[in-house]
């Protein structure tokens, strides 16, 4: 498959979109009406400098989710969105291999009573699947720490797994929550390379937070700029860029 | 004579406990009273466990053995014709190289371990002091040193509501040492450089760390409190009946109390204290019949796991916040 | 890390050679007794003192007479902790040594050793706890629990207390109180309860403590205060004994109408209460104190050269004295069966039959130099393996027991139909239970 | 040297996803496992009754409660409890349908303990931590407590105990007092070979990978799709299931006979102390956690004696109970992880030996 280019995107059909929403803390508004939208094959950033409630954004999507007024977290999962975090969250004391394995887990369906026999159909799924995580474990190159506890691992590989075990659940909507985070730039740019990939690759719409400004610009289809949870332009990267309210945001003009 | 045939569980659970306390209202009274002895007590003991948990994130499971040891060192000093105050200041000294052992021998190898591993290490703790003080003391029971400590003995007798309320002097003593002994613990907390720092090290390790306190002497200090505290407790309890290994099985009572209150909450230990104190005691009285009496062993845990299941954290603890 | 491999290879080296240590038979020239005790753990309060009295007494046997007939008894205590794993390995371990008898001193492990009695040919003796049905002889040939069952112990109480009261007919509107240790010892005697509580027309109340509990009371005694019973009878154990005194104490309840069972009578039961706990009651069924020449002897040969674990002003103490009697009753059968065997050093089998037909006459307990010490065992037969014997009141002056009473015989013909139903329900349950092939010897 | 793995290829994902991938593993379980289905034929009635069997038993109790704790994360301290309910189950179940075969009831027993498990597992959702452990302590008490208290689970029997019927399988005695330690031995070994075997096969597949990925992050096994509660009582299920089996074998095929004490707290502290010594998280170490912690009480007076230490029994008792303290402290220090670990540790030594890396 291969990634929509810009044209295509702008007819292309909305594939979530998130309409006035709002989300405080006690007394801090984290978030004061937001509205935008994600459409389906396009790589969407969400920036803004920090504490600017980007991964609040996130949260509220993936927790409380938009028109479901109430979406539990494993309705996100069911309803094809998967994520990664801003700081790592898989399953350290699990290796590289059953950390992706589980993000199979939505799709793996052989009951208690197979499983404890694992002979016959248990063990036939668990090979179908094994072989699409090898496939993944393949794309994203990190064979050689197939059987390592990922707890071990340097955080570079620790994102590349995480992405790993989201592309796992092969999501019609993947959240990126600063993927390039606490990276040096080589670990980058190998991880541009891989969210592009997995955009032209498997045709996957991607949103993604990320506050340096380089990376985004580079990546992104579409931008948003939020800043005290306030949405302060939305556009192409070209398009914000030029915008004043996110030079000044950035370049930290007095409020 | 009240309840009717078809309503008869319903009366015998809303109407006849709330009747019964109306007609006795001494016995009632008494009941709170008791509730609250027994509950100042629970709460002593859950007070050692908030120490330790609190400056060191340890869950002690050794606090039970500790009261049965401090005592028994108390009483086995007496024994070899050490006099009673001397003994009581000796007791605290062995306390005191009981905390710097356990710092040096578990924690320190163990430090950043995780909670599970260092609970089974005072696990082991209690296997090694329960050995170690029937080996030196012997498993026989032990009195008391009631008399010679000064502790008063006896009984207020209250004329109340047509009845009596009776109220042991051993008791209203046990309530104001363990006031005090809060008070003076809250103080020290609270006015002191060491208190200070130890509430540092409950917030964060590192924070205090990188401030200068030196995390083992902190434990110490904290593991020599549990320790007096154990003394204390372990005072009242053989005095309100004796002192022996079996002691130990009544300080799993402070677990309710402790889920109760939150396992960093000093005002909750005591009021989780009081809670589970009167409310196992009215619970038994007016309605332990239904159940054919005897149900305290685990009425202290349902009241608490119901108030858990509205706040998890407990009633003072902190809430927890979990960030990804 | 080589200090790691180096560990698990000791562990597994340290499993696998221990068993080599653990079986080896002894030599058969002395009969081996096992003595199940607990120094140790919630009820060591009450074991320290039998275990001392059982070992001290079979101790000076040895040293005074040389054993009995000659053969020299080798006693060897067991440490259960009144566990029933720690039981099951004491067990069996001692089994391969061919011990004549098991004193198992836990109801726990009575119950698991019961039914294994008959098939690994070692008697059971019980003394006056574990399965009251199991002194139906005919259903139980290879256990014996002497002196009177839980059962007699109550109806005796009873009696007691009608004599106070001007006889059973004054029972009528009365309460009593029954508070007890939540469990399978506590409970035994419930069903008699009730009989007699129909049958006399009191009320009971029941004060159940759970295990947990015995040393926190005050929630069931503030019951027994708002019930207001005119007796109470206890049966405790462990720590729940000087718990309740004070308790009882506490509450002013009158404590000459507070009855505990013999395990309730123990010296450091009534003591911590002091002077409170004046006039408290149990039943006994051996005497208490030093002055039997008997226990002089232990004094003289075992306490005083050292070879006792007791502390010297604790002898003639009521437990200590009970393990004495235990021990009578092991002696004793060991010589009645060399007597109806011939043989010297006798086995389990021999043992049965021994303790089948034991008789102590009240000459004989004065040979022995336990004048008055017990009532005469006179109806331990092939049916009867209690014989319901005498019990007598003792009461607390503060400082010692002292016996208040004459021997209270039990009410047999109630306490009787009640264990033979109790047995055939257990034969019934337990479909399979072998029928009694043992022969039976008449009591010499 | 001889513990290689170098040359050992798999070309199929069935032949990596084995137990035991590499040969020498595989030779060393089929040893262990015929030595321990020969024992019986070498071993004393000692070894067997008193230790054997026993270990076998609280390593299945142990696996139960490593797949709640270890697995799962959710610490218990109600084991005893859930046993308790096996054991009980049992029972009643053996005494009103005495057609069918014990062996049955055995492992049927389990149901009703994963049932229980299950009501007591509810709190699981919202309380976390050592606040779970304490609640699970509620389960345990009140267990005790019906056991004692309601005469209906044993027949009205005045002395409030069970009791073992006797049964036979293929002619020889299984349960009752005339079964021997080696029948009942083998017994014991199939049925926890089988149901470790089974617990194996449920750790590495689909819902062993749910259960720690609830335990290591909860809120991201969430967005996996994982539904908490279900997986987490799942886990009360399976744990309480075997804990239950545990339970029942304990009473029938070890005691013979038992009352509501034998299932006391006591009983949860063991398990869970054979559970973290051995490992959490590891079925190998629930094996070794079992044997350190219930063996050494059983065997230290036994060696103490061999070595003719001239010491009373009750000494012996004390100075055990504080080497087993000690041993406790010091096997933490050494390795928190557990025996397990220590043995992977020495594996690993094995395969790069005679070479330090």
């Amino acid at each position: 498959m291969r990634a929509p280019d810009d044209t295509e995107i702008k007819a292309g059909q909305t594939l979530l979109s998130v309409e006035g929403v709002s989300l405080s803390f006690g007394g801090v508004k984290a978030i004061r009406n937001v509205s935008f939208d994600i459409k389906k094959g396009e790589i969407r950033a969400i920036i803004g400098p920090n504490g600017a409630g980007k991964t609040s954004m996130l949260n509220q999507i993936t927790f409380k989710g938009v028109k479901r007024k109430k979406m539990r977290p494993h309705d996100a999962a069911t309803g094809g969105i998967a994520r990664t975090f801003q700081n790592v969250a898989l399953f350290k004391s699990m290796t590289t291999l059953d950390n992706i394995m589980a993000g199979r887990t939505l799709r793996m369906n052989k009951n208690l009573f197979w499983q404890l026999l694992r002979f016959g159909p248990a063990e036939r799924e668990e090979i179908e699947h094994r072989r699409k995580v090898e496939e993944i474990i393949d794309f994203l190159e990190i064979q050689h720490i197939r059987r390592v506890p990922v707890g071990r691992l340097p955080y570079g590989l620790q994102k590349r797994v995480e992405l790993g075990r989201a592309l796992a659940m092969e999501p019609e909507l993947l959240l990126l929550d600063e993927p390039m985070a606490g990276m040096n730039l080589e670990e980058k740019e190998d991880m541009c390379r891989y969210v592009i990939d997995v955009n032209n690759h498997y045709g996957t719409t991607i949103a993604l937070i990320e506050h340096d400004m380089g990376v985004v610009m580079d990546l992104a289809n579409r931008v948003v700029v939020l800043d005290y949870g306030q949405k302060i332009a939305d556009g192409t990267p070209d398009e914000v860029k030029a915008n004043k309210a996110v030079i000044d945001a950035y370049l930290g003009v007095a409020h | 004579m009240l309840c009717v045939k078809p309503y008869n569980w319903a009366c015998k659970i809303f109407i006849i406990p709330f009747w019964e306390m109306w007609e006795l209202p001494d016995i009632f009274v008494q009941t709170l009273w008791e509730g609250l002895v027994g509950g100042t007590l629970y709460s002593l003991i859950a007070l050692g466990f908030v120490l330790v948990f609190k400056a060191s994130g340890v869950f002690n499971f050794a606090q039970g053995i500790m009261v049965v040891f401090a005592a028994l060192s108390l009483v086995g000093l007496h024994a070899i014709g050490v006099p009673a105050f001397l003994a009581l200041a000796l007791a605290a000294v062995i306390m005191l190289v009981l905390a710097i052992s356990v710092e040096r021998i578990v924690l320190r190898p163990l430090v950043n371990q995780p909670d599970i591993i260092l609970f089974m290490a005072t696990f082991g703790l209690t296997y090694f002091l329960i050995g170690f003080g029937e080996l030196i003391f012997g498993g026989d029971p032990k009195l008391m040193i009631t008399k010679q400590l000064y502790i008063p003995t006896g009984t207020y007798s209250i004329d109340f509501a047509g009845g009596r309320v009776e109220l042991q002097k051993l008791d209203i003593t046990a309530m104001v040492v363990a006031s005090t002994m809060v008070a003076v613990l809250a103080v020290f907390f609270s006015k002191t450089r060491i208190g200070r720092a130890l509430r540092a090290v409950a917030d964060s390790h590192k924070a205090a760390l990188s401030v200068g306190i030196s995390l083992n002497q902190i434990w110490v200090i904290v593991w020599f409190a549990a320790g007096l505290v154990a003394l204390v407790t372990g005072i009242m309890w053989g005095a309100r009946s004796e002192v022996s290994f079996a002691l130990e099985i009544i300080a799993l009572k402070a677990l309710p109390v402790l889920i109760l209150g939150g396992f960093t909450s000093i005002p909750g230990a005591i009021v989780g204290g009081l809670i589970i104190g009167i409310g196992e005691k009215v619970g038994e009285i007016y309605w332990g019949p239904l159940f054919g009496r005897g149900i305290e062993s685990w009425l202290a845990y349902m009241i608490a796991l119901i108030f858990l299941l509205f706040r998890p954290q407990g009633l003072f603890g902190e809430k927890i916040i979990e960030r990804v | 890390m080589r200090m790691k491999g180096l560990l698990v290879g000791a562990v597994l080296a340290a499993t696998a050679v221990t068993p080599a240590f653990v079986s080896n038979a002894s030599a058969q020239d002395s009969i081996y007794v096992p003595l199940f005790s607990y120094r140790t753990g919630p009820f060591a309060n009450s074991g320290i003192p039998i275990a001392n009295g059982m070992a001290d007494y079979l101790n000076m046997l040895n040293e005074r007479d040389g054993g009995i007939n000659g053969v020299k008894l080798n006693v060897e205590e067991c440490e259960t902790g009144y566990n029933t794993e720690k039981g099951v390995a004491c067990y069996e371990s001692t089994k391969a040594k061919n011990p004549v008898v098991t004193n198992p001193y836990s109801t726990g492990i009575t119950l698991q050793l019961i039914p294994r009695a008959s098939v690994d040919k070692i008697p059971v003796l019980s003394m006056a706890y574990g399965l009251s049905a199991s002194a139906v002889g005919q259903s139980f040939p290879w256990v014996f629990n002497p002196p009177a069952t839980y059962w007699d112990g109550l109806s005796m109480i009873m009696k007691y207390i009608a004599e106070k009261e001007g006889g059973f007919e004054k029972l009528k509107g009365k309460t009593i109180g029954y508070i007890f240790f939540d469990g399978g010892y506590g409970r035994e005697p419930l069903p008699l309860l009730e009989i007699f509580a129909k049958k006399y027309g009191f009320e009971t109340k029941l004060y159940p403590v759970p295990p947990a509990e015995m040393q926190n009371q005050s929630g069931q005694w503030l019951n027994v205060r708002k019930d207001k019973p005119d007796w109470m009878i206890m049966w405790g154990w462990g720590a729940m004994n000087p718990t309740a005194v004070k308790e009882a104490a506490r509450i002013k309840f009158p404590m000459d109408k507070f009855v505990g069972i013999w395990w309730s009578g123990g010296d450091d039961d009534a003591r911590p209460a002091g002077d409170d706990a004046k006039g408290y009651l149990t039943l006994n069924f051996n005497g208490v104190g030093a002055q039997y020449p008997a226990v002089q002897d232990i004094i003289k040969h075992v306490v005083a050269k050292g070879k006792s674990q007791t502390q010297a002003d604790k002898v003639g103490e009521n437990l200590y004295n009970r393990g004495i009697y235990n021990s009578v009753l092991i002696a004793e059968g060991i010589r009645n069966a060399q007597k109806i065997t011939g043989k010297k050093v006798i086995t389990g089998e021999d043992m049965r039959r021994g303790l089948e037909s034991l008789t102590i006459t009240q000459a004989r307990w004065k040979e022995l130099g336990l004048e008055g010490f017990g009532a005469p065992i006179t109806a331990v037969n092939c049916t009867d393996h209690n014989g319901h014997h005498a019990a007598y009141m003792q009461q607390w002056n503060g400082k010692n027991w002292v016996k208040i009473t004459d021997w209270i015989s039990p009410m047999k013909e109630e306490v009787r139909p009640l264990l033979e139903a109790a047995a055939s329900d257990y034969v019934t349950k337990n479909a399979g239970w072998p029928k009694r092939t043992e022969s039976c010897d008449r009591p010499s | 040297m001889f513990y290689r793995e170098a040359g050992q290829f798999k070309t199929t994902y069935r032949g990596d996803m084995t137990v035991f991938p590499i040969l020498q593993d595989r030779i060393g379980i089929i040893v262990i496992l015929v030595v321990a289905f020969s024992i019986p034929l070498f071993s004393s009635n000692f070894m067997l009754h008193a230790i054997m069997i026993p270990f076998l038993i609280f390593a299945l109790a142990a696996i139960g409660l490593n797949i709640l704790t270890g697995y799962t994360g959710l610490l218990s301290l109600g084991t005893g409890g859930f046993m308790g309910v096996g054991a009980y189950a049992c029972y009643k179940l053996a005494t009103v349908f005495p057609e069918v075969h014990i062996l049955i009831w055995v492992v049927v027993s389990g149901f009703a303990s994963a049932a229980v498990g299950i009501l007591f597992g509810l709190p699981s959702l919202r309380i976390k931590g050592f606040y779970l452990a304490v609640a699970t302590l509620a389960s345990q008490f009140f267990l005790s407590w019906c056991f004692i208290r309601i005469p209906w689970l044993v027949n009205y029997n005045v002395s409030n105990a069970i009791e073992v019927p006797r049964r036979t399988l293929f002619g020889v005695h299984v349960t009752g007092p005339e079964a021997t330690p080696q029948a009942r031995y083998l017994v014991v070994l199939t049925i926890v070979v089988v149901m470790t075997w089974l617990a194996s096969n449920l750790v590495r597949g689909r819902i062993g990978r749910m259960w720690m990925a609830v335990r290591d992050m909860d809120i991201a096994a969430e967005l996996m799709g994982i539904k908490l509660l279900n997986t987490k009582l799942l886990a009360f299920a399976v744990s309480s299931f075997y804990c239950g089996v545990a339970g029942a074998m304990l009473v029938f095929l070890y005691y013979g006979s038992a009352e509501a004490t034998a299932f006391s707290i006591n009983q949860s502290f063991a398990v869970l102390s054979m559970v973290i010594i051995g490992g959490l998280g590891s079925l190998l170490g629930s094996f070794m956690g079992a044997a350190l912690i219930f063996m050494l009480p059983i065997m230290l007076p036994q060696l103490m004696a061999a070595m003719g230490l001239p010491i009373q029994s009750a000494t012996a008792e004390h100075i055990s109970f504080m080497i087993i303290g000690a041993l406790i402290v010091f096997f933490l220090i050494v390795e928190p992880h557990g025996l397990a670990r220590l043995w992977q540790i020495a594996k690993q030594k094995l395969r790069v030996w005679p070479y330090p890396y």
